[in-house]
């Protein structure tokens, strides 16, 4: 700890992708890969030691690092980080390396590709750690905008559409943010930008109540809140396999991470007063996602309302704004990006075969291509929040805090399990078993090499399921936002 | 107010008249330099010679002597100005409406001094004292910024014009 | 000779460590070996085995040691072992049937390509029995209890190249998920009550807070008809028991296990765990007496009229589950308890044997069976008659003795529900022996032969190897010896049998000997007359619809969620996102609109600037 | 009327025939002619109102001449670029009518 604590390791891990987004720009062609893949690595290895370093019985801010950045405005870069904020980078970092190691066969316009993935990393990292709002939005628009290239260039069906449609969504969140973010500059006294020190000042009660849809709304587009998640199900199906990855499995968790460090930790008493409306809105998000998920045949969209029905429970979680509600929430948020990674890396690697995504058009894959199958099924089977995966203990403690908050919504929220397991089994018993395809013999299974990231994912989910402990433990400071 | 005022006043907005309304642009020109030198003298009653005598030596002596140029030196350049009586009469109409606007504001604004200022406070040395002065560095600027616009209009008009194929495409491209 | 706390204990962990490892390894590591996994499995059942028969046979006062597993803000979550009376009872039942169909499948799946899966797949089945059945508190026994049914569904679904199976393996996770739903409801809502997930704390707990008034009868009630919602989906009673018949799907040891002592046992076993807290709730112990004397009495009907030797033993489960429930709803812990460990023994026995000889003349038809001449199998039909003799209840047979103990303690309770529920349970009794008899006389006299019969998958023309045969003398052996074990259960768990009354025992045999007769009557002789049911063909067909109950739910339920996810995809599709699509459409409009107005035509814009400068200057000329 | 009224009136009658000069007109020399009448308005209103006080007291004598004749400078500067600018188009496109000229249409 205390020769960890000589390191910057905070400015050290934000530096990673922005250096890998930097070199990748100037390096010859065939180091792109190796490049991306190593800094990637480092990434991770730079994230694991952050939660091996974190000390989570003091929990609180740690590794912090403060410099000014702009000194008329009192904006710093105020990096810090807390147990959330530890699992999320690792979560992002897992993503990223797992990611890069999927798009190993990628060859149109590689370094454009690489130099946008990282630096939506660079922005990723760069909104967990911030502890200063306006740094915070900055990366978290760093974050965003590399999207609509990365869609548009890159992906697959009805592209342009759906970078379009996504940056839009996400604009219009950004636009109602960004005032709400200067209103609190300006409300808490124009002197700091500090998220700790906005929260410990407190606002005026009616300032709450008025400004807390603004910053939910703003940030729940972005988690997929229902019924403005539609963005996501079509941005998931048109990004290519790394994109979709980090797209689900971190981007969207910016959104609830934005809601619960800035709406709710800024500003608890609106958080309060407007819970029942976003309990109700996260519960309509778990059962529309489960139903239309339900009715789709495109492996991708499958996945895509899954996560707007998954992210309708971290939602519910961080809406009951009790401390086992928000533990469980924030697990959540780790498991479905490990859970959601692995599922779109997977499905990437089938259709990088066949162009096809169309689930009725398969059969049988656990036959012909076992080793991809194995592990669709293990992540359907965290997807069904199945005790061993990681998403069983999260959404256990989400739903026993909904119970306790609203019986009501966390009764119906329970129910979703049953079509949750409906629409998995689905695609389960049509493409992954049944009689073999045998339009679909050529398929080719996944080499070891390739296999590496997905098993990595897999085996997170299983080891978060069978010692969930590794998350709870950094994550359990969190308190109850109202007592 | 003086009658020698009231005159210039009237030959120098004939000469406007005559400068916007007239079909032969080389008239137009000579139309501006009248209004201009009235003005030049109106500068010279305000107390202000020095003004006035810039006015006569760049307006009328410069600008409109290159007006006339490049009239010239442009062939078919209207000499034959016939506007649509449509669009004179818009034009006429927002102009008189801004006319009469604010000559109603000027007539009901405040009331304002009819006290002239000591014409010997208006000495030219006073003048060039404060423009290099107080007003250093904006005349350090302008010059610079009228430096610039001779050689920029050097640069513009001496330039080759492009290939007629490659500007064609262009125009076309640029109207969706 | 009782063995010391620390010595149980560990000998619980080896018991459940056992088979988790074997399913790692077989799993992970011998996915080309099969001979090895099947060894590495049958040896962790064995130890498995041996520990659990030891713990039961060994063990004084109950034990309970808990682990954190993981601890969320204060409290801590746990995992360990509770051994009581009835989870030593549960455990060795798990432990003995799961090691002899594991001995028997070396037999049975000699020759499928999947089989170092299947035998993976029975460890695992057997670690989340086990780990449910030693689980000392709330969580863990809902996520073991998950276990098993994601197990069950791996097995019912392991042919999963075959639709039936997938769809069969589909239907039982889901329904049986829809009971989870309502448990975990149940569970949170003890939770909250008892403010402890330890079992038995929280069951002490809710005594004297129902005295003390800290709760509700009516909160009491209500967790206990959640709990027993999930019940009714684990064990297949009405309405959640249509997924159980298709179920036969998997291979036949699968259903050997399904049906004696894991899955469908596991939901026995939670009433039972529980009983303590449905004795507070006195309404919803007469609702579920009279729910499950209603379903006995119903598969029981439904089982006499079944061709397919499996299905006719899962319609006997069904009523058998039901049997075993009115008698814990009763109040007869060691009755419904016993009656489970004779109907683990007999029922595997029946699958076990019916598999042995689906194997040999490869089809699973009872008229078919009979003709090809099922009985030249000497020693399988010894093990089917004893367990049928024992499932249609003989006096002499393990049946009858512990369907006798749970009829008394039905008989028992005073109450009209109770009454009824009796009267439900003795005409099940007497159907019970009717499609017993039905079933022995077709196998053993053959009848005409019908013109077309389906192969099933697991036919391979060969009569039982010696490790099936073994595994079912052992059963036989088994069966036979429990009839007399009953006295041994009643004192293992404290409560003694309720005494066999002559007054109470008539209705009870006069009902099997009446089903035997007409059995006989039916199909014992050589005429042409047609049985019993098919006597009525509107009935006849009814019950081989299983009075359309499934047919119902494919309408009522599936259909209004297929309708609910019609329309919420009509609403995505052509409301939400097209509002999305027109909102943005909107706004390029208006640019468009913009633009036009930018005519890249300067004097318009000059114009349009100057026209507003004049319209200032008027509104400043007439302000002033 | 007092002096200063008819110098304002005087400059604002300047300046919107010349804003009648550039809207109506559709050559391009045309519209400069109009832009410097509109320029000379508005230097003889700076002019009258320095005569009259009502420029920057403190420095009232020379302010409004110094605004002048800044304003004499860049319209030399103006009228020198707008020159050019006219002559190259006039090459290009053998035109200076202002209405052929919408490039910038958005």
């Amino acid at each position: 700890m205390s020769a960890l604590a000589q390191i910057p390791i905070l400015p050290l891990l934000l530096a990673t992708p922005l250096a890998c987004t930097l070199l990748t720009l100037v390096v010859p062609e065939r180091l792109i890969k190796p490049l991306n893949a190593t800094l990637s690595a480092l990434a991770l290895g730079l994230a694991l030691a952050l939660a091996l370093g974190f000390d989570a019985t003091t929990g609180g801010y740690q590794f912090a690092f403060v410099r000014p950045w702009i000194p008329a405005f009192r904006i710093q870069l105020d990096l810090a980080a807390d147990g959330i904020a530890v699992l999320m980078s690792l979560l992002n970092a897992v993503v990223y390396f797992t990611g890069t190691l999927t798009m190993w066969s990628l060859n149109h316009r590689t370094r454009e590709y690489f130099a946008f993935i990282s630096l939506l990393v660079f922005g990723v990292f760069g909104v967990f750690l911030s502890r200063d709002l306006f740094a915070f939005f900055f990366f978290y628009e760093v974050a965003v905008l590399p999207m609509y290239p990365l869609i548009a260039v890159w992906g697959s069906t009805r592209k342009a559409y759906a970078a379009m449609k996504l940056t839009l969504y996400l604009m219009a969140g950004s636009a109602l943010l960004f005032p709400s973010l200067i209103a609190l500059y300006v409300l808490g006294g124009g002197d700091t930008w500090s998220i700790p020190e906005l929260a410990r000042r407190g606002f005026d009660p009616s300032v709450q109540v008025f400004l807390y849809p603004f910053l939910y709304v703003g940030f729940g587009i972005l988690a997929g809140m229902w019924p403005l998640h539609g963005w996501s199900p079509t941005g998931h199906v048109a990004a290519p396999t790394s994109v979709s990855m980090l797209h689900a499995g971190v981007l969207m968790k910016l959104g609830a991470f934005g809601i619960l460090r800035v709406a709710i930790g800024i500003l608890p008493h609106g958080a309060e007063v407007w819970a029942p409306v976003a309990a109700s809105l996260a519960t309509a998000g778990i059962i529309y996602g489960a139903f239309v998920a339900w009715r789709q045949t495109d492996f991708k969209y499958v996945i895509g309302f899954s996560s707007v029905s998954h992210m309708g429970i971290v939602l519910l979680g961080l809406a009951t704004l009790s401390a086992d509600g928000t533990r469980g929430a924030v697990f959540q948020m780790f498991a479905h990006g490990v859970m959601t990674a692995l599922f779109f890396s997977v499905v990437g690697f089938i259709y990088d075969q066949t162009h096809d995504r169309d689930i009725d058009h398969y059969g049988g894959l656990a036959t012909q291509v076992p080793v991809a199958g194995t592990l669709f099924i293990l992540a359907a089977l965290c997807g069904m929040g199945v005790p061993g995966f990681a998403s069983f203990v999260a959404e256990f403690l989400v739903f026993v805090a909904a119970l306790q908050a609203w019986p009501v919504l966390g009764i119906i929220a329970i129910a979703g399990l049953v079509i949750t397991a409906a629409y998995l089994l689905r695609v389960l018993g049509k493409a992954l078993f049944g009689p073999p395809n045998p339009e679909r013999a050529g398929l080719l299974d996944l080499r070891p090499v390739q296999a590496l990231p997905r098993v990595i994912l897999a085996g997170l989910l299983l080891l978060f399921g069978f010692v969930p402990q590794l998350a709870l433990d950094l994550i359990s400071h969190i308190g109850a936002v109202v007592k | 107010m003086s009658a020698v005022t009231l005159i210039l006043m009237v030959i120098a907005l004939l000469g406007a008249l005559v400068a916007v309304s007239v079909r032969d642009i080389v008239h137009a020109i000579f139309g501006l330099a009248g209004a201009l030198l009235a003005l030049a003298a109106l500068f010279t009653t305000l107390g202000s010679p020095l003004v006035g005598a810039m006015e006569v030596l760049i307006y009328v002596g410069g600008i409109s002597v290159a007006m006339i140029f490049a009239v010239m030196l442009s062939p078919h350049v209207g000499r034959d100005l016939r506007e649509t009586p449509a669009r004179r009469l818009g034009a006429a109409l927002i102009a008189s409406l801004l006319f009469a606007g604010a000559a109603l504001a000027v007539l009901s604004g405040p009331a304002v001094p009819d006290t002239p200022e000591a014409a010997g406070a208006f000495d030219p040395a006073l003048v060039g004292h404060a423009l290099l002065g107080d007003w250093l560095l904006a005349f350090e600027v302008l010059s610079v910024v009228l430096l610039l616009a001779i050689m920029g209009a050097v640069i513009i008009a001496t330039r080759e014009p492009p290939a007629p194929a490659d500007a064609a495409p262009a125009a076309e491209e640029a109207r969706p | 000779m009782v063995l010391d706390t620390p010595t149980l204990t560990r000998l619980a962990l080896a018991a459940l460590a056992a088979p988790l490892c074997a399913f790692a390894i077989a799993g992970l590591a011998l996915r080309s070996r099969p001979r090895a996994a099947a060894a590495l499995v049958i040896a962790s059942g064995a130890l498995t085995a041996l520990a659990t028969l030891a713990i039961l046979a060994l063990a004084d006062a109950p034990i309970q040691q808990v682990w954190t597993w993981l601890r969320v803000g204060d409290t801590d979550l746990g995992f360990g072992v509770l051994l009581d009376p009835r989870s030593r009872l549960m455990g060795a039942v798990v432990g003995v049937i799961t090691l002899l169909v594991q001995i028997y499948s070396t037999g049975y799946m000699a020759h499928d390509p999947g089989r170092t899966r299947f035998f993976a797949l029975l460890a695992l089945f057997e670690w989340a029995m086990l780990g449910f059945a030693y689980a000392p508190d709330l969580l863990q026994a809902f996520i073991f209890w998950e276990l098993v049914g994601l197990a069950s569904f791996f097995l019912i679904g392991f042919w999963y190249d075959r639709p039936e199976a997938i769809a069969a393996a589909k239907k039982a996770f889901i329904m049986t998920r829809v009971g989870d739903v309502a448990m975990l409801i149940g569970l949170v809502l003890l939770f909250a009550l008892a403010g402890t997930l330890d079992i038995r704390e929280s069951l002490d707990r809710l005594h004297s807070l129902l005295q003390g008034h800290g709760i509700t009868s009516l909160q009491v009630e209500v967790a206990a008809a959640l709990l027993f919602v999930g019940v009714v989906g684990k064990s297949a009673q009405f309405p959640l028991h249509t997924w159980l018949p298709d179920a036969m799907a998997g291979p036949t040891p699968v259903s050997a296990l399904l049906h004696s002592a894991t899955m469908v046992a596991a939901g026995v076993f939670l009433f039972a765990r529980f009983e303590e807290l449905f004795l507070l709730a006195p309404l919803t112990r007469s609702a579920a007496l009279l729910l499950t004397a209603f379903t006995a009495l119903l598969a029981a009907l439904l089982a006499s009229v079944q061709v397919d030797i499996k299905r006719v033993w899962a319609w006997s489960s069904i009523s058998q589950l039901g049997t075993m429930l009115a008698g814990l709803a009763a109040g007869g812990l060691s009755s419904g308890l016993f009656h489970l460990t004779t109907h683990a023994a007999f029922k595997a026995l029946l699958f076990l044997s019916a598999g042995a000889l689906i194997h040999h003349y490869g089809t699973q038809d009872l008229r078919a069976l009979g003709r090809a001449g099922a009985r030249r199998d000497r020693l399988t039909m010894l093990g089917l008659l004893v367990g049928a003799a024992a499932l249609a209840g003989i006096p002499g047979f393990a049946g009858f003795a512990s369907k006798e103990a749970v009829l008394t303690a039905v008989h028992d309770v005073p109450g009209r529900a109770a009454a009824t529920g009796f009267a439900l349970l003795v005409i099940g009794a007497g159907f019970t022996a009717y499609y017993v008899g039905r079933v022995a006389f077709l196998l053993l006299r053959p009848t005409a032969a019908e013109p077309h019969e389906p192969t099933p998958p697991d036919a391979h023309g060969h009569p039982p190897t010696t490790a099936m045969s073994a595994s079912i003398l052992t059963l036989t052996l088994i069966t036979l010896a429990l009839a007399f074990a009953g006295p041994l259960v009643a004192s293992l768990l404290g409560q003694p049998l309720p005494e066999l009354a002559l007054a109470h025992a008539v209705p009870g045999i006069a009902a099997v000997a009446l089903g035997l007769a007409v059995a006989v009557f039916d199909f014992g002789r050589k005429s042409s007359a047609p049985p019993l049911f098919e006597r009525v063909p509107a009935l006849h067909g009814l019950l081989l619809r299983g009075f359309y109950v499934d047919a119902i739910y494919q309408r009522v339920f599936v259909g209004a969620a297929r309708l609910c996810a019609r329309a919420l995809h009509f609403a995505e599709t052509r409301l939400l996102d097209p509002a999305a699509d027109g909102l943005a459409r909107l706004t390029l409009a208006m640019g468009e609109g913009t633009a036009r107005g930018q005519s890249g035509q300067l004097q318009r814009y000059i114009g349009v600037a100057a026209l507003l400068l004049a319209c200032v200057a008027l509104w400043l000329g007439f302000a002033e | 009327m007092t002096p200063l009224t008819a110098f304002n009136l005087c400059a604002l009658a300047l300046f919107c025939m010349g804003l009648y000069g550039v809207l109506a007109r559709k050559n391009l020399i045309a519209m400069l002619i109009g832009v410097e009448l509109m320029l000379n308005a508005a230097s003889l209103n700076a002019l009258a109102w320095g005569r009259y006080g009502l420029v920057d007291p403190a420095h009232a004598a020379v302010s409004g001449q110094i605004l002048v004749l800044f304003i004499i400078g860049l319209a030399a500067a103006e009228a020198a670029i707008a020159l050019a600018i006219i002559l190259a188009v006039h090459r290009h496109r053998h035109s200076v009518d202002v209405d052929d000229l919408d490039t910038l249409e958005g």
